[in-house]
């Protein structure tokens, strides 16, 4: 198929597998049942992780990206869950794992992982994102496609037992305000977080899309911390401390601060707000052929809560079309949402997304944040994106004056 | 007590009590106000010898940083240019994180591997490269926590909602015709170009 | 961790990586991104599908079984999703694959994989269950575990064009009222589904948990047809036939319907009707160690729609208590379900789930079900199930007197 | 057409018009009552040579089927026993799918590459083996068509809900104690014993 009405497919095909012929597939015995016991992808299918090199010195300490442009739906393959390491995939053996509460409790224990899994657990969908997804983007455009314009983000099912049930088996001492949480890995890395979102939805996970947590996303053990930045979701969690203020360590005042036009720097700011990106068509995803009809498709999220609205616009943000939400509509999950188009001929037309959640907030122009924020914060961009969808079916990332 | 209410109550049988040897062992962090400091003790000098052994390799010999491995000194002043540079000196607000930092994630192959000796010497070197403690001192934990850091000031409380929550529904750029600002086609080809599968 | 307070946890552990001693991944450096540029899971991890080799004489046209004891939450790890193959996994090249839709049609049409994914697209949550799941009990507990009583069940994130968008696409005849739908593989596998299921839910999907469709699964494209048994999710889907009536071929006369105790069989018997399973504890997850605390979780469906109540029983149905159901609980969804439960020092026990659904159906005894089916029905064995837990923690499959 | 209400409209360009061709090839199916059926003819005796070359391996030369493969004939009278056998002969309601699933799956390891003809004569020599047609018989579509098969009238609609929509919550068993009717450590043990990863 291509836009054209009759016109020949794109990839032609095997005409010997093409009607009127019996496909080769349909003449022969494929391999049976449990030829994988554990199943992969089709050989067929290339979508990847990629990282660019040019952001890090290494692949330890880096990044890599979740090809948005190749999802389906909200939920993320976990193959393909983008990565933020600090000192690289820890390889942590089960047996071995060990999570220790103490600080400002009554009673100061360790739990094995069998401990965790038998105490009451809770499933819930939820995106997680880096903070600095898009951060090459304050300055202007210079990203080729999605998967990096905004692949630090992924949504997967997370199981594990509620922070509020391990903290219950703990006891809190009255004073304790702030917990610092620990990953295992060779950075061992720390982050302070306020006892009331702890209390509130955070989740010390060890299952991730049915099956256990990837290596990759923490394995055996991460924490799950609903709309918040993805470095407090610590991964491969050893230590939960309880004590009575933030720790202001490296990944919180070095690293995860905004840093504004005047030289002072925001702390804590932990809610990934109101954000959106179109996803079909993106420069991955051209247009090819001739005009017709386009699903414009793409993902909202929201730290705060539920997407209520997503508007998309064609031309530059002049005029908005509320595009449908697949429903379940979750909060602080992906949505996919969903509007109708018709490219006429030899169309030039500017894409934006612009994403409402259940609190108010509306995802704000660049304008608006540059206007608030500068362009030096690195973290929390969530500006109306655009793309630009040339005649020729190419798509662009490019800025406009807005 | 406050922050216990609404919290379930406790399970029988499940989790372990931890012994204070075994907490010891890994509660290696210190806060920014000095808890959590061993003691021990470390000078400038000891700190200059092991910096140059572990740590130039990629911070330099003046914690100058090689190729894109970071920077330990430089950018007080830059932070509200258009240039800053978050650097120890510029730009942590604290100094007991330095030696926390560094004993749970330095030397970044080999992390845990320093005694608490080494790594109060090499938090004092870090601190000298950055003109905040003279060639001859020694630190402890006392020391560190009276260190004043230049940018201790520099960090203000979370301000969002800090953008207006309009949403204009048509003729919104009032006749203004779109201009781009940046094309990303100066940097990259559409597509997947801006990053790979394989290291490189 | 034990069931005993401050016991010994099972596996020990290495010591050299336990506190007060740092484990060794905390002391170097791991692999770092895109070492797997589309990732699998831990080393450690060991589920796996099942298939049982006295059930079919060989693996292509055989099933394997989901490890329905190691699953978390709703979503089914593609890997691990049960498998039915009438002969073998075909290998369909994406770009020589074709679905022609013909017969009482105004338009018939070929579309290729592009055209399909440019029409208006749908996800939805979805569980499919073979009709014979658990077939091999009507008579009597016979199979070890979960994975069999239970495990051809899976549910995923399915995306692709509402079928009731491809039959726009052609248009239909004023008699259409039947279609006949058809694999591409070894089998060319065929069913007849009412135009009326077709126009309501049914989905041609190209996407499953945010990638393209598993090989076992249907790659590149499947039916979703919610609720109705797994049969008529046709694989590897070509062709589809609008007709009048059903055609009655062998995989709905043959097989597929349902026997009863008079000699005559009920045909085209598409909803899989309310049913659950306790899947923890169960003979894979025995309770080791002391009493005390246990967390019965399970899964429930209903092919009618969604589930509003799951009660759980632990004397064989002689008392109920009602589950807490995991949010959002979806239509045709599986449901998870979780009570606690005080497991008493030398307690034998009896554990039961029943589910129930929108519609008022409520999950039957095997005594209410063989009185109205016999033994012989293969299909649709929604029976309440039982497992027995002994004194000393092994759970049996059992049947009771109900 | 009501058949048609509720439906989409179509989207212009997406979808190939397809020719009768090309159609051709791919509607194979034939359907309970013929339709569908090709021209051509197959008599028993073509049947029999080919079914010992081609089918006799796994069904057994007379269709009582070899190991678990499965049996072409027998069952007759069986289905209202303890130990129903459904087979071409017991249990199918109309002869045309016979013809329709040989020709689109059957050999089993080399489908589809049967001609019409060859099909024609398979489909008589498995009815022949049921008794359904006499030794010295040709097949083709309006004899196809005109056989009865024993169990015609075997099917009845879907009938359910059939069971009751009862909920007790408590004392549901009146005090009769739970007695075990199977266990299935009779059989297996408990965990994962009835099944494998690996190819047996
Ligand atoms: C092989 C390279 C390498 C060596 C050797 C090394 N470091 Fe680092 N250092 C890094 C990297 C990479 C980071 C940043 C890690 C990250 O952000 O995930 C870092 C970060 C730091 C920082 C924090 C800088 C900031 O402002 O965030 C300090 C302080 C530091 N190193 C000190 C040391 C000391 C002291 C040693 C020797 C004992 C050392 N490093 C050895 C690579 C190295
Ligand atoms: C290598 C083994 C094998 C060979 C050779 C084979 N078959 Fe089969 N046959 C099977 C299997 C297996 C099935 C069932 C497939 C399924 O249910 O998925 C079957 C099913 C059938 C059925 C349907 C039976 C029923 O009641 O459902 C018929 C009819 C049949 N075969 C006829 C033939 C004919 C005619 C040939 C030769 C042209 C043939 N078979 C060759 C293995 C074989
Ligand atoms: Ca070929
Ligand atoms: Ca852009
Ligand atoms: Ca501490
Ligand atoms: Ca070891
Ligand atoms: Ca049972
Ligand atoms: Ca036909
Ligand atoms: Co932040
Ligand atoms: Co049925």
């Amino acid at each position: 198929g291509t836009l054209g009405a009759g016109a020949a497919t794109a990839a032609e095909g095997d005409p010997a597998n093409l009607p009127p012929n019996t496909p080769e597939w349909a003449k022969a015995l494929g391999p049976g049942v449990i030829e994988e016991a554990y199943g992969t992808r089709s050989r067929h299918e290339t979508a990847v992780r990629r990282y660019v090199p040019w952001l890090t010195q290494d692949r330890q300490s880096s990044v890599s990206f979740t090809p948005l442009a190749e999802m389906h739906g909200i939920i993320t393959a976990s193959g393909l869950h983008f990565e933020r390491h600090h000192g690289g995939v820890p390889d942590v053996v089960p047996a071995d794992w060990r999570l220790m509460v103490h600080g400002l409790v009554e009673r100061p224990l360790q739990f094995a992982l069998e401990d965790i899994k038998r105490l009451p657990s809770v499933s819930r969908i939820h995106f997680i994102e880096c903070p600095a997804n898009g951060g090459m983007e304050w300055r202007g455009a210079q990203m080729s496609g999605v998967q990096f314009t905004h692949g630090m983000l992924s949504c997967s099912e997370w199981t594990g037992v509620p922070l509020k049930a391990l903290l219950g088996q703990a006891g809190l001492k009255p004073n304790a305000s702030w917990l610092l949480v620990e990953g295992g890995d060779a950075s061992l890395m720390t982050r302070s977080i306020p006892l009331a979102k702890a209390l509130d939805d955070v989740i010390v996970a060890y299952g991730q899309n049915g099956e256990a947590v990837r290596p990759q996303q923490g394995y055996p053990v991460r924490l799950v911390v609903p709309g918040w930045e993805g470095n407090v979701w610590i991964k491969w969690l050893r230590r939960i401390e309880v004590g009575d203020r933030p720790w202001y360590h490296r990944e919180e005042t070095r690293h995860y601060t905004d840093l504004m036009p005047d030289g002072r720097a925001r702390k804590f700011t932990f809610v990934n707000e109101v954000n959106s990106v179109i996803t079909a068509p993106c420069p991955e995803k051209p247009l090819r052929g001739k005009p017709g009809f386009v699903e414009i498709s793409g993902l909202a999220w929201s730290g705060a809560g539920r997407v209520t609205r997503v508007d998309v616009s064609v031309d530059g943000g002049d005029n908005w079309r509320a595009a449908q939400l697949q429903e379940p509509v979750l909060g602080k999950a992906l949505t996919r949402f969903r509007v109708p188009w018709e490219w006429r001929e030899g169309q030039r037309a500017f894409l934006q997304s612009r994403a409402m959640d259940e609190t108010g907030r509306v995802q704000p122009t660049f304008a608006a944040l540059r206007k608030a924020r500068g362009v030096e914060s690195i973290y929390h961009k969530n500006a109306i994106h655009t793309w630009l969808l040339e005649p020729d079916g190419t798509v662009v990332n490019v800025q406009i004056d807005a | 007590p406050a922050a216990s209410e609404g919290l379930p109550r406790p399970i029988a049988g499940i989790g372990r009590p931890v012994t204070a040897q075994e907490i010891a062992g890994w509660d290696v962090d210190v806060r920014g106000d000095g808890e959590g400091l061993p003691p021990g003790r470390g000078s400038v000098k000891e700190g200059e010898e092991l910096f140059v052994q572990q740590c130039a390799s990629c911070h330099g010999d003046f914690g100058e940083g090689l190729e894109r491995w970071p920077a330990l000194i430089g950018g007080r002043g830059s932070l509200n240019t258009d240039q800053p540079r978050r650097t120890v000196g510029s730009f942590w607000p604290y100094a007991p994180p330095v030696f926390d930092y560094i004993r749970r994630a330095m030397p970044y192959a080999t992390p845990m591997s320093l005694s608490n000796e080494q790594a109060y010497a090499l938090t004092a070197y870090v601190l000298h490269l950055n003109e905040l403690l003279p060639e001859d001192a020694e630190l402890d934990a006392e020391k560190l926590k009276s260190i004043r850091m230049p940018n201790r000031d520099g960090f203000v409380p979370e301000a969002r909602p800090d953008t207006p929550d309009e949403a204009c529904m048509s003729s919104c750029r009032q006749g203004r015709p779109v201009a781009v600002t940046m094309d990303s086609r100066r940097f990259v080809q559409p597509g997947s170009g801006s990053g790979f599968s394989e290291p490189q």
